[in-house]
């Protein structure tokens, strides 16, 4: 008979498997992040406090405190944020996830994605396109605008246009985005793509005006990572009920806040293992080096906590260049995956893999007796504020996080006296 | 006896440790794949003993 | 400087190859300035403006490639630009992902379905628990490892025999399945002479004898070095010999192993007794006695194994073979010479060998004669520990034995070790000087000029003194191994080493010459 | 016996596709074979590019649907034919390529939106800074002097190349800025074939000028005809002067055509596009056909040139 720990993993597979994550709407985080206030402000990652926090992240969090409105200059706004009148907590924490700096305010308006299957609900804020950004941690004029435009004009419209859409399946449109090149963290061209054909009749459909409809699709047709805030929040709430299954050994939450990477392991609970978030050896933009890039940062691998994104390599060819490799090391990183991980996906098969489905389930046992790490597929951003993303490359958590977690694993199992 | 089924079959290596048998191998086209072993855990023996914990577990 | 130039009629690599190329030669030490491109007009006239024409370059067309070089001919040659160009050429085509490699056995066999064997070289203490889990899963093992347990590789071996797998080794460096050479094996042409050995250079001899003799092997088991010793009993002897037995293209056995412990030989012959093939059995130094009365064949040498067991095959007369291949007045002009050759205090033996069997045969023999210093002494008197640095009378050495080895590679892959006891041994008192060569996979790619190289510094030296020296080589090998027979021969031959066909037959001329000097 | 091997062609560039239909029958040869790109030669001295997937597909040119890393079939000097029906076949290797449902790909540019003035510049200078950051091993660093071509000296060039090739380039330029077609023609017989590289930075260079020559939008009636000759003595210029890949390239360049990424990275600079020009142009350097800095260093000449010619306008 299998042990307790494999019939726990199983049923955690299980939840994986049967994950059902469908975009039911849109809101804004105050009305309905749990414990969302207006003194708070989300980032990704791990919990960190401002005197920690990495430069892209302090620029993205001066920026949400001036689009909240809660300071009026720069000056005021870093004031604010070091004085301890603002609160600050992981995005996990309230059920979203965040890509790059992954800052959510108050009054930014979230998709609202639930997983048909458990109930449960993630949120994720809409990405914002390209260059001066604030996930990269830009804060100027420019930004404030664009946040602003993206409240005032792109939000209403997508919301009414999820209305009158009603739910559309996060699950199948990941899928069929795989079966065209998309790895869902760094490729989602094929994602936005379907989205914007899933959605159009929709759009137009709105009371919008016409111009506004105009540049909604510009916006989106712009953007070839808009479906990124899709496939992340379809992953949370995928993973998200896994955490709660007590004795497995599958990892279901990996994030990083700029400063340290922090892993979370169903069978112990809500606790983080943290170690130094590493500096990739990625492929830089000509101009930029190692030396001018942030740790590694963002919640978008929680991608591949599901098992894509990085994990699903082998199906997205066009981006294994940025990664700095050839497809067969696309191939490699996939058939790696499969060493950590339990089962392979039911509903992401990739077809040069011969339909395989992507490696599913990462167990820390695996990891710690393999030394096989994740392998993560992420930009990387400039270690100063406001510069934006300056390469791209492959990266994996460090070791000591799932060390340390299977040391806390066998702890638990001594203090239940589980073990000899 | 099973080593008769193997006098019968085409030899298909796996070869874990020195690479150098396993180049000899594909240079005679034998089919044969190279385990890129390492110790548990990395040789991290702390790590090793938690793994063989868990793993006592039956 | 020198200048000098190389032409590649139709030669194309890419672009980025070749200007990442000519880079990296500009960092060969000794390259003043290098030139890699096209043939084009205009590149010619940009190495004419830097004064690297030659003749050579005149008449090239833009679809040839060209290298052209001015160099210090003290630090580089020419043929070494050339060679780092084909090297860096390569190292690209060769940057591209290649094959997946597993990190574990469970995974190495969900990616090579219907694997049937294992080789494990990994270090010993993880060794046994790989081996384990492998015939769990019903694979064959072939462990090359040492340092395994004699309790572990008991353990392993009986759940080998309970579940009919083979369980070659610890510490077994040769076996042939299906006609794959493993570890350390020689290329033999297949046949129906099946082999179980429980030492590795034994093996190896035997299997070259009988391929030189124009017969060919079924299968060739290992079972490691303590596989007759007591507490072992001769699991995976007994079990290859049942496997051959039932195996239909086995016509004939051989059975190879030093003198087993006399409980398992007995066990072992009883079970020759039974079997309704031809057996033959060399347990170098063993009882003859008991064997024949076993209904099997004795042997007198290693040599001698694979001429009865080929004589069995072909039905032929069964009679020990104690001689030479050559005819005798052949053998006595070699040792004439070689005496002639020879001042008067040259009388001592320099046996370097890096094959253990091979020096069992050797001191087994030359022992009864003479007096020689050993690591595998004939008594301890004679150990070689007795020597105390002063280097007197004669010397005969495994190399491959730990105390030689430890901290590096075994003398068959670098011949290191062999090449320092060649120029701290080999002295004015040396007469003879006999050694192996033994080829196969997994073996040096060149021993045989390892040898030459060190023969002739040793000449070069012995000559100061007015000295000649005289070497006796076999070489352990076929035609069809990756070193090549022939190549290796005449290698040996061009440095003046006297080849031999076998071990055996190179210890009797070492004998005769041995006796003559010593007269 | 042995089976025969059959790999499939996944696209085919429109050009090819087109001297198929017309030829019905073609003998050709095993040109040269690289990792990821092979060629052939008809016996008219046309060059067929074959690419992997992972290779930028070519004027003339195909993509096989085959996984990577491949080996090629064939060897140098092999016959290969195609005789009407829609595959290519190796006789002595028994092995086929097959065009049946193949996409097309349109190896030149089409539907350019010209962007105005200001964006032009913008992305001119922009794709100078990537050019001039890039290490180059060929004639590239040279992007450096466009802005004070007159007073160069060789402390300008970091490479033997640069040095050798610096007062024609620059000669080159002053005749193509003045208009000065024949001298500008003259001048190219002198460029042609130089340099590092199966196809000589200069060739690079070259095919850049002619190919934004070719998508110059405000050319005039009066010059027609001297750019036209200049165009048609570079051309007959690379067919006795230069590698046999090259001239095949400046051929193309001549008509408007040039690789996938090269296109983008024209595309950009022409629409006046940062971002497009800033992915394009990175994936040209890093994985672009060969000697993608100096087919830039080309493009960043001739659009100055071109900037220049209507400023003056």
């Amino acid at each position: 008979m299998a042990n307790f720990i494999d019939q726990a993993n199983k049923e955690a597979l299980k939840l994986m498997q049967n994950a059902q994550p469908t975009l039911i709407g849109m809101g804004i985080a105050k009305d309905t992040l749990p414990g969302m206030r207006e003194n708070l402000i989300l980032h990704a990652g791990p919990p960190v406090k401002w005197e920690d926090m990495s430069g892209p992240l302090r620029g993205a969090v001066v920026g949400g405190i001036i689009y909240q409105g809660l300071a009026e200059t720069v000056d005021e706004a870093k004031e604010l944020a070091a004085s301890g009148k603002i609160d600050f907590d992981s995005c996990h924490h309230h059920l979203a996830v965040g890509p790059m700096a992954g800052v959510v305010t108050a009054k930014m308006p979230v998709f609202i994605v639930k997983n048909l299957d458990q109930g449960n609900y993630a949120y994720c804020t809409m990405n914002e396109g390209l260059g001066e950004v604030l996930r990269f941690g830009a804060y100027g004029e420019n930004v404030i605008n664009h946040l602003n435009w993206m409240e005032k004009t792109l939000y209403p419209i997508l919301k009414e246009a999820i209305e009158i859409h009603g739910p559309i399946d996060i699950k199948s449109m990941n899928a069929q985005a795989l079966q065209m090149g998309d790895e869902m963290h760094n490729r989602n061209k094929a994602g936005t793509s379907l989205f914007i054909r899933e959605i159009a009749s929709s759009i137009v459909k709105t009371n919008a005006s016409e111009e506004d409809k105009v540049k909604v699709f510009d916006f989106l047709n712009s953007n070839d990572h808009f479906y990124l805030n899709l496939s992340m929040p379809g992953a949370k709430c995928t993973m998200d009920p896994v955490g709660k299954v007590k004795y497995s050994t599958i990892v279901y939450g990996m994030a990083r806040n700029g400063t340290e990477f922090g892993i979370r392991v169903a069978g112990l609970g809500e606790r983080w293992f943290t170690a130094p978030a590493e500096i990739i050896d990625g492929l830089y933009f000509p101009g930029y080096s190692m030396e001018d890039a942030n740790r590694d940062i963002g919640d978008s691998c929680i991608t591949e906590t599901s098992g894509i994104g990085g994990f699903a390599m082998a199906s997205a060819p066009a981006i294994v260049q940025f990664v700095g490799g050839t497809p067969a090391d696309a191939v490699q990183y996939t058939t790696s995956m499969y060493e950590i991980t339990l089962e392979e996906s039911v509903a992401y098969k990739m077809p040069n893999m011969n339909f395989r489905g992507v490696p599913t389930g990462i167990d820390i046992r695996k990891v710690v007796e393999t030394q096989i790490r994740p392998v993560i597929n992420t930009g990387i951003a400039s270690k100063h504020a406001g510069v934006g993303q300056v390469g791209a490359g492959v990266v994996r958590p460090p070791m000591k996080c799932f060390e340390d977690a299977l040391q806390a694993f066998v702890e638990m199992l001594d203090n239940e006296g589980l073990l000899d | 006896m099973k080593v008769n089924e193997l006098f019968k079959s085409e030899l298909k290596v796996i070869n874990m440790g020195l690479e150098s048998f396993y180049q000899d191998m594909k240079s005679q086209d034998v089919s044969a794949i190279h385990v890129n072993w390492k110790p548990a855990a990395g040789g991290n023996e702390k790590m090793a003993a938690l793994l063989a914990r868990m793993k006592s577990l039956q | 400087m020198k200048v000098n130039s190389m032409v590649r009629k139709n030669a194309y690599y890419d672009s980025v190859t070749l200007m990442i190329i000519s880079r990296e030669m500009k960092k060969i030490e000794g390259v003043d300035e290098v030139l890699v491109g096209m043939g084009t007009d205009l590149n010619v006239d940009l190495v004419e403006k830097l004064s690297l024409l030659t003749p050579e370059l005149e008449g090239i067309t833009p679809n040839d490639l060209f290298i052209a070089a001015k160099y210090d001919e003290s630090k580089c040659t020419m043929d070494q630009i050339i060679q780092a160009f084909d090297e860096q050429i390569n190292a690209k085509q060769d940057a591209s992902a290649g094959d997946y490699q597993p990190p574990t056995l469970s995974s190495a066999v969900e990616h090579l379905k219907g694997a049937n064997l294992v080789q494990i070289s990994i270090p010993g203490r993880y060794a046994a628990r790989e081996a384990e889990d492998a015939l769990n899963k019903g694979l064959n093992v072939m462990l090359f490892s040492d340092n395994v347990s004699v309790e572990d590789e008991l353990k392993l071996k009986k759940k080998a025999v309970e579940k009919g797998l083979l369980m070659m080794g610890p510490d077994c460096g040769t076996a042939i399945i299906n006609g794959v050479p493993l570890c350390f094996a020689n290329v033999l042409r297949r046949g129906a002479i099946g082999v179980v050995g429980a030492s590795g250079t034994g093996t190896q001899e035997v299997t070259v004898c009988i391929d030189k003799l124009g017969e060919g092997v079924s299968q060739v088991i290992g079972t490691g070095g303590r596989d007759l010793s007591e507490p072992i009993n001769g699991l995976m002897m007994s079990l290859g010999i049942d496997a051959l037995e039932s195996d239909p293209e086995t016509k004939v056995i051989v059975l190879i192993s030093k003198p087993p412990a006399p409980s398992v030989e007995k066990k072992i012959l009883s079970k020759v007794s039974n079997c309704r093939k031809p057996v033959v059995v060399d347990f170098i130094g063993g009882d003859a006695e008991a064997i024949l009365e076993a209904g099997a064949i004795p042997c007198v040498s290693l040599e001698d194994a694979a001429r009865k067991a080929v004589a069995a095959l072909r039905g032929e007369e069964i009679a020990a073979f104690e001689g030479f291949d050559a005819p005798e007045n052949e053998i006595n002009a070699i040792v004439d010479k070689a005496v002639a050759s020879l001042k008067p205090d040259q009388k001592n033996l320099r046996a370097l060998y890096t094959g253990g069997t091979l020096t069992d045969e050797a001191m087994k023999f030359l022992g009864e004669n003479y007096q020689i210093y050993s690591n595998i002494p004939m008594t301890p008197d004679m150990a070689i520990e007795a020597l105390e640095g002063e280097i007197k009378g004669h010397i005969c050495l495994d190399l491959g034995e730990d105390e030689f080895t430890r901290g590096r590679p075994h003398p068959m892959i670098d011949p290191l070790t062999r090449s320092e006891f060649f120029d701290s041994h080999v002295d004015g008192t040396t007469a003879v000087v006999l050694v192996d060569c033994v080829l196969g996979y997994g073996s040096n790619a060149d021993p045989a000029g390892a040898v030459a190289e060190s023969v002739n510094s040793a000449r070069a030296r012995l000559a100061k003194e007015g000295k000649e020296l005289v070497a006796v080589a076999s070489v352990c090998g076929t035609d069809k191994d990756p070193q090549d027979l022939k190549k290796s021969v005449a290698t040996l031959k061009e440095a003046g080493v006297i080849v031999m066909p076998s071990n055996m037959q190179a210890v009797r001329l070492v004998d005769r010459i041995l006796a003559r000097v010593s007269e | 016996m042995k089976t025969v091997r059959t790999l499939k062609a996944s696209r085919i560039a429109e050009d090819l596709h087109t001297y198929f239909i017309e030829k019905r029958y073609l003998k050709m040869r095993v040109h040269s074979v690289f990792q990821t790109s092979a060629n052939l030669v008809t016996q008219d001295d046309v060059l067929i590019t074959m690419v992997t997937a992972s290779r930028d597909i070519m004027p003339m040119g195909l993509t096989l649907d085959v996984t990577e890393p491949f080996e090629w079939p064939f060897l140098i000097d092999d016959t290969v034919e195609y005789t009407g029906f829609p595959m290519l076949s190796v006789p002595s290797r028994q092995c086929r390529i097959e065009l049946q449902n193949v996409k097309r790909w349109t190896p030149y540019l089409h539907n350019v939106k010209y962007g105005n003035a200001k964006a032009r510049l913008q992305t001119l200078k922009r794709l100078k800074v990537i050019v001039a950051k890039h290490d180059s091993l060929g004639i590239a660093s040279l992007v450096n002097m466009l802005d004070r071509w007159e007073n160069v000296t060789v402390a300008d060039c970091d490479n033997v190349y640069c040095r050798f090739i610096l007062y024609d380039l620059v000669q080159f330029l002053q005749a193509v800025k003045m208009k000065d077609w024949r001298a500008a023609g003259n001048q190219a017989t002198m460029l042609i074939g130089f340099g590092p590289g199966l196809t000589p930075s200069c060739d690079d260079f070259m095919s850049a000028v002619l190919l934004s020559l070719y998508y110059d939008e405000g050319v005039e009636k009066s010059e027609r005809e001297g750019r036209a000759a200049f165009i048609e003595s570079v051309v007959s210029a690379a067919k006795k002067q230069t590698t046999l890949v090259s001239a095949s390239m400046i051929q193309h360049a001549a008509e408007g055509k040039a690789s996938g990424l090269y296109l983008c990275v024209l595309r950009a600079l022409l629409e006046g596009k940062i971002d497009a020009l800033e992915d394009a142009a990175t994936s040209a350097l890093q994985f672009g056909a060969s000697s993608g800095s100096d087919f830039l260093f080309g493009l960043c000449a001739m659009h100055q040139i071109i900037q220049t010619w209507r400023v003056s306008v």
